[in-house]
C-alpha cells in the first residue's frame, strides 16, 4: 500500500494537523498562521485531485478506517465516488481563496485573535471534508457538529453586536437541525441495526416491507427536516441572512459558499446511498411535495432578495433561492436523472459563484466600506479589476451562457421538462429574471453612479484615497481566481456532467462494494 | 403570544409524528430487536459482532471502550476535535484581550480574591483536590476494565482545576495551568490522538489501525497492541478534555478576562 | 382502548417519555424568551435523544457491557456460550451517546459564551429586548 | 424488579424538566436541571449503560451545571418567564 491509498483520510487530516500546528506555534508568532493554513489546504487540494483522478480511472474508492472491513458495518468507512469527489476539490479551492482573502481576518483591533480565527477556519475545512467523504451515518453527525461549532465561532469572532445575536440564533437552529438528523439516524438504527450507509441500504432493499414501515418513513422525514434546517431551506432559513451578512467578511467567504452546499450534498448522499434513488423515485407523491416546497423557497428567496438594501443580505437571500433550486432539482424524479445531475453540478457551480460574489462583497466592504447597495455608486472606475470579477460572478448567478450558472440551470430545466414539473421551470426562470433585475440595477449604480463611494472603512475614517483604489494582490487573486473557475466550470461542463452521471445513472456503482 | 402559539403547533406536530412511529417500535428490552440482534433473516447486527469478538480483537473487557477507541475510533477522534473546537470557539467569542480591556468599564468584580473567611472550604478542597485528581487518573487508566476512560477522567481532572478556582481564586488556578499552557495541552492531546493514529500509515496499514504497531509496543499479538494503542489514545483525549473544560470555565466565570472570576 | 394502551404505551413507555421530554425541550427552545431558558430547553432536547438511543440497546435480563473475568476466561478457553450476546447490553448505542453527550456540553459551552457577550453588548438576556435594540443599531456594521 | 423503579425515575424526570423550565429564578432552574442530570444518570445505570451514566454524572450533572452557574452569576439571575 502506498501513501496514495490513504488519500481519503489524508485530505482531512491535513487541515486537522494544520489547526494543531497553528494552536501550538501561532499563538506566540501569529505570522505563521497563514502559511500553515495555506500549506495544509494545499495538501488537501493535492489529495482531492488525487482522489478525483483515481475515481476517474478506477471507479469508487472505499477506505476502511482502522482496517475493519469485514463484516460490513463494524468499522467506519470513508467513501469517495463521482458525486463527492468534485465537491471535495471545490471545497479545497474555495477554502484556499478564502484563506488568501483572510490575511488580516478580524481587523486591527483584535489582531490577537488571528490564530483563533485560523484554527477555527481549518477545523471548519476538516469538518466539511469529513462530511463529504464519510460513509457512516453517525460519523456524519459528529463532523456536522465539528463544522457547526467552528462556524459559530467564525461568525461571532467579529466585533459587531449583531453577529453575536446572529450566531446565537444559528446555534439554536443548527443544534435543533443536527438533533433531528440524529433522531432520524436513531430510527433507522432501530429498524436496521446498522449505521453504515451502504449496509442500511442493503438491509432496506432486501426487506422491501421496511420501506413502508412507519419508523423508516419517520426517519426519512426527520433526516430531511434536520438537513433542511442546516441548509436554510425556505421556511427554515431564518438564521442564514443575519449570520452570513453580519459576520466578518473573511468568515463569510468560507461559510457562505460551502456550509449550505455541504448540507445539500448530505441530502443528495442520503437519497442516493441510504434510501436509494429507485425508492425515492417510486414515491412520486413525496417528490411532488418537495418540488412544491422548493418552488416556494425559490420564490420567497428571490422576493426577499429584492427587498434588501444591504449588499451582503441580498446575496444571502439569493443563497436561499439557490438552495431551493438544488433541493427541487434533486427531487424532480425524472427518468433520465437530469434533475439530480443538475443539482450535483449546481452544487459545484453555486459554491464557486457564491465564493466569487462574497469575495467581491468582502473586498468592497473591507476596502471601500460599502455595505449598502446605493454605496456601490461609481465603483467600476475605482476598482476596475475587482468589479470585473464581481460582474462575472453576477452573470453566473443570472445564468448567462459561458458560465457554470447557465449550464446548471440548463440541466435542471431539462430534468424538469422530462418530469413535467412546469411550475418548477416557471420558478427557475422567474428567479433568473429577478437575479437579472437585481444585478443589472447594481451594474447601473456601480457603472453610471455619480456619487463617489462613501469612504469609511471598517476601521473608521481614513485619508482621502487616490483615484484608483484597486485592492492588494492577495485580495484580488482569489476573486479573479473564483471568477475564472466559474467560467472554467461552464466551459468544461460536458466532461464534468458525464463524470457525475457515471455515478447517478448506475447507482450500483455507488451502493455496491468498491474494489 | 404568537411565538408560544407557533411553538405549540410545531411541538404538537413533531410529537405526533414521533409518537406515530412509536407504535412500530420493537418492544422495550427485546433482545431480538434489529438493533440488538440484526434484521430477521439477515446478517447479525454489528453489536453482536462486537460482543462476540471485541475481547478477542482488542483484549479489552469493557466493550464500550473497545468500540469507542478502536472500531469507531474515527468518531472519537472527531468527538475530541468537537471539544477542541468548542474551546477555541469560546476563546474567539468571549476572550477579551488585555489591550482592549481599558476601553470597557470594569464591572464590579464578584471575585472573592483575598477573602479569608472561607478557611473551611479552602482546607476541604485542598484535601479533596489531590484525591479527585488521583481518582481521575485512575479512571483514565482503568477504562479498559471498568466504566471510564479519557472523557470521564478528563472531565474529572478539569473539574479538579475548577474546584481549585472556586475554592481559592481563578488567579490561583491559572497559576497551576496558565492560558498558554492549556491551549498547548489541548493541541497536544489532539496531536497525540491523531499523530498516534497516523503512525500505522507509515507501516502501510490503515489510519487508526493500532494492530500494526505491534513492533513499537513489543507485544506478541495484535490484540495487545490494540489494547495499548487504546490507552495512548485515551491519554490524548484526557489531555484535551481536561484543558478545554478548565478553559471553558475560566472564560465563562471571568467574562473572558481570565482575571477576577467567581 | 385498553388494548391500544397495552400495545402502544406499555411496551414503549420509555419512548413515550422521551417524546414528552423532547417536546418540552423543543417548546422551550422556541417559545421561551430568556436565552438561558432556551439553553436549558436545548439541553433537555438533547438528553431526550440519549434516552431514545440507550433504550434501544436494553436487553431483558442482560448485564452491563463489560466482560467479567469468568466469561473472559471461558472465552479464552474456547467456550462458545461465554460471550452470548444476550448476556450483555448492546454497547453500540452507549458509544454513540458518549459522543452525543460530549457534543452537547461543547455546544452548551459555546452557547453560554455567546449569552455572555450578548449580555455584555445589550445588557439583557431577554430575546425581545435584544431584538428591539437590534432594530435601532444601524451603523454598526 | 427494576421496572417500577424505572417508571418512577421517568416520572421524576418529566417533573424535573417541567420545573426547570417554569421557575423564574434562573439559579434555581439550573439546580433543578442538575438534579435532572443526576436522575437521568440513575436511569442509565438501571439500563446497564454504565459508561453513559458515568459521563452523564460528570458532564451533565457536574460540569454543565457549573457552566450555567458561572454564566448566571455573570449576567442576571431573574428571568421574565
Amino acid at each position: 500500500m502506498t501513501m496514495s491509498d490513504h488519500l481519503p483520510v489524508l485530505i482531512l487530516l491535513a487541515p486537522l494537523f494544520g489547526a494543531v500546528a497553528v494552536g501550538l506555534f501561532g499563538m506566540r508568532e501569529p505570522r505563521v498562521c497563514l502559511p500553515v493554513t495555506l500549506a495544509a489546504l494545499g495538501v488537501s487540494l493535492w489529495c482531492a485531485v488525487g482522489i478525483l483522478l483515481r475515481i476517474h480511472d478506477e471507479g469508487p474508492l472505499d477506505y476502511f478506517v482502522a482496517g475493519w472491513e469485514k463484516p460490513v458495518g463494524i468499522g467506519i468507512v470513508l467513501r469517495a465516488d463521482a458525486i463527492n469527489s468534485p465537491f471535495l476539490l471545490v471545497i479545497a479551492v474555495v477554502a484556499i481563496f478564502a484563506a488568501l482573502f483572510a490575511v488580516r481576518p478580524t481587523g486591527e483591533r483584535e489582531s490577537g485573535k488571528t490564530p483563533h480565527f485560523f484554527i477555527l477556519f481549518l477545523l471548519l475545512c476538516t469538518g466539511l471534508f469529513g462530511i463529504t467523504i464519510t460513509g457512516d451515518a453517525f460519523n456524519l453527525f459528529v463532523l456536522v457538529e465539528v463544522s457547526a461549532l467552528s462556524s459559530y465561532g467564525l461568525i461571532a469572532i467579529g466585533r459587531t453586536k449583531r453577529c453575536k445575536v446572529a450566531a446565537f440564533h444559528y446555534l439554536i437552529m443548527g443544534t435543533v437541525g443536527a438533533s433531528f438528523y440524529l433522531i432520524g439516524v436513531g430510527y433507522l438504527y432501530l429498524k436496521t441495526g446498522s449505521l453504515n450507509m451502504r449496509d442500511i441500504h442493503d438491509i432496506l432493499v432486501s426487506n422491501r416491507s421496511l420501506f413502508g414501515s412507519r419508523t423508516v418513513q419517520t426517519a426519512f422525514l426527520f433526516i430531511l427536516i434536520g438537513i433542511w434546517t442546516k441548509m436554510a431551506f425556505f421556511p427554515l432559513h431564518g438564521w442564514l441572512a443575519n449570520a452570513y451578512s453580519y459576520c466578518p467578511s473573511s468568515s463569510a467567504c468560507l461559510l457562505a459558499p460551502l456550509s449550505t452546499k455541504a448540507s445539500v450534498y448530505v441530502m443528495i448522499r442520503i437519497m442516493v446511498s441510504v434510501f436509494g434513488l429507485d425508492q425515492v423515485e417510486a414515491n412520486a407523491a413525496w417528490g411532488d411535495l418537495v418540488v412544491w416546497l422548493a418552488v416556494i423557497a425559490i420564490a420567497a428567496g428571490s422576493t426577499l432578495a429584492l427587498a434588501q438594501r444591504e449588499f451582503k443580505k441580498m446575496l444571502c437571500f439569493l443563497i436561499v433561492a439557490e438552495v431551493g433550486y438544488m433541493v427541487g432539482g434533486a427531487w424532480l424524479g425524472d427518468s433520465g436523472r437530469w434533475g439530480l445531475t443538475g443539482s450535483v453540478y449546481h452544487l459545484l457551480a453555486d459554491a464557486t459563484m457564491t465564493s466569487c460574489l462574497f469575495l467581491a462583497a468582502g473586498t468592497f466592504a473591507k476596502h471601500l466600506g460599502v455595505v449598502r447597495i446605493d454605496d456601490l455608486s461609481g465603483l467600476f472606475s475605482r476598482m476596475p479589476l475587482a468589479s470585473s470579477g464581481f460582474v462575472i460572478g453576477a452573470l453566473a448567478m443570472i445564468g448567462v451562457p459561458p458560465t457554470g450558472g447557465f449550464f446548471s440551470k440548463f440541466y435542471l430545466i431539462r430534468g424538469a421538462i422530462d418530469a413535467g414539473e412546469w411550475i418548477y421551470i416557471a420558478a427557475l426562470l422567474g428567479s433568473s429574471l429577478v437575479n437579472a433585475v437585481l444585478f443589472f440595477r447594481l451594474f447601473e449604480i456601480a457603472f453610471f453612479g455619480k456619487n463617489p463611494v462613501g469612504f469609511h472603512r471598517e476601521q473608521g475614517p481614513i485619508e482621502v484615497p487616490s483615484e484608483r483604489l484597486e485592492p492588494p494582490f492577495h485580495v484580488l487573486a482569489p476573486l479573479l481566481g473564483a471568477a475564472a473557475l466559474v467560467i472554467l466550470l461552464g466551459v468544461f461542463n460536458g466532461p464534468i456532467v458525464e463524470f457525475i452521471r457515471t455515478a447517478l445513472l448506475d447507482p450500483v456503482t455507488i451502493v455496491s462494494e468498491a474494489r | 403570544m404568537n411565538a408560544k402559539l407557533s411553538a405549540t403547533f410545531a411541538v404538537v406536530f413533531t410529537g405526533a409524528v414521533l409518537l406515530y412511529a412509536v407504535s412500530d417500535f420493537p418492544d422495550f428490552g427485546d433482545p431480538r430487536s434489529p438493533a440488538n440482534h440484526g434484521v430477521s433473516g439477515g446478517a447479525p447486527s454489528a453489536s453482536v459482532y462486537y460482543i462476540k469478538n471485541a475481547y478477542h480483537d482488542t483484549s479489552v473487557p469493557n466493550l464500550v471502550t473497545a468500540i469507542l477507541a478502536d472500531y469507531r475510533g474515527y468518531d472519537t477522534l472527531f468527538e475530541t476535535v468537537v471539544i477542541f473546537t468548542a474551546g477555541m470557539a469560546i476563546f474567539a467569542i468571549l476572550r477579551v484581550l488585555r489591550r482592549d480591556d481599558s476601553g470597557i468599564p470594569a464591572a464590579p468584580d464578584p471575585a472573592i480574591d483575598g477573602d479569608h473567611h472561607r478557611i473551611v472550604v479552602g482546607v476541604t478542597c485542598r484535601i479533596a483536590v489531590p484525591l479527585v485528581q488521583i481518582f481521575a487518573l485512575y479512571v483514565v487508566a482503568h477504562g479498559h476494565h471498568s466504566p471510564g476512560g479519557g472523557f470521564q477522567g478528563g472531565v474529572m481532572l478539569g473539574a479538579s482545576f475548577i474546584l481549585i478556582a472556586l475554592s481559592t481564586s481563578l488567579r490561583h488556578a491559572l497559576g497551576r495551568l496558565s492560558e498558554t499552557s492549556f491551549i498547548r495541552l489541548a493541541c497536544l492531546g489532539i496531536l497525540i490522538y491523531a499523530g498516534f493514529a497516523f503512525l500505522p500509515l507509515v507501516v502501510g496499514r490503515n489510519f487508526l489501525d493500532y494492530g500494526a504497531l505491534r513492533a513499537l509496543f513489543g507485544t506478541d499479538g495484535e490484540e495487545m497492541a490494540r489494547s495499548h494503542g487504546i490507552f495512548v489514545v485515551e491519554i490524548g483525549i484526557a489531555l484535551t478534555v481536561t484543558s478545554v473544560m478548565f478553559a471553558i470555565f475560566a472564560n465563562l466565570s471571568s467574562r473572558g478576562r481570565l482575571h477576577g472570576g467567581l | 382502548m385498553t388494548s391500544s394502551f397495552h400495545d402502544w404505551i406499555v411496551p414503549h413507555f420509555n419512548a413515550w417519555v422521551y417524546v414528552i421530554i423532547m417536546m418540552t425541550g423543543l417548546w422551550a427552545v422556541i417559545a421561551k424568551n430568556n436565552l438561558i431558558k432556551k439553553l436549558i430547553g436545548l439541553s433537555l432536547f438533547q438528553t431526550s435523544i440519549l434516552l431514545l438511543y440507550v433504550s434501544l440497546g436494553v436487553k431483558e435480563g442482560a448485564g452491563i457491557p463489560i466482560i467479567d473475568h469468568e466469561a473472559a476466561a471461558l472465552a479464552m478457553s474456547g467456550s462458545d456460550d461465554a460471550l452470548n450476546p444476550d448476556r450483555f447490553a448492546n454497547p453500540l448505542p452507549h458509544v454513540l451517546m458518549l459522543t452525543a453527550i460530549v457534543v452537547g456540553v461543547a455546544t452548551l459551552g459555546v452557547a453560554l459564551a455567546l449569552c455572555q457577550t450578548i449580555y455584555r453588548d445589550f445588557g439583557t438576556l431577554e430575546e425581545d429586548e435584544v431584538l428591539e435594540q437590534m432594530k435601532t443599531l444601524h451603523d454598526d456594521v | 424488579m427494576i421496572v417500577p423503579f424505572d417508571i418512577l425515575i421517568l416520572i421524576f424526570l418529566v417533573v424535573a424538566a417541567v420545573i426547570s423550565l417554569c421557575v423564574k429564578d434562573l439559579l434555581a432552574a439550573t439546580m433543578v436541571f442538575g438534579a435532572y442530570g443526576f436522575l437521568i444518570c440513575l436511569l442509565w445505570a438501571t439500563m446497564g449503560a454504565v459508561d453513559v451514566a458515568f459521563t452523564e454524572a460528570t458532564v451533565g450533572a457536574g460540569v454543565s451545571t457549573v457552566l450555567f452557574v458561572a454564566t448566571i452569576l455573570n449576567t442576571r439571575r431573574k428571568s421574565t418567564d
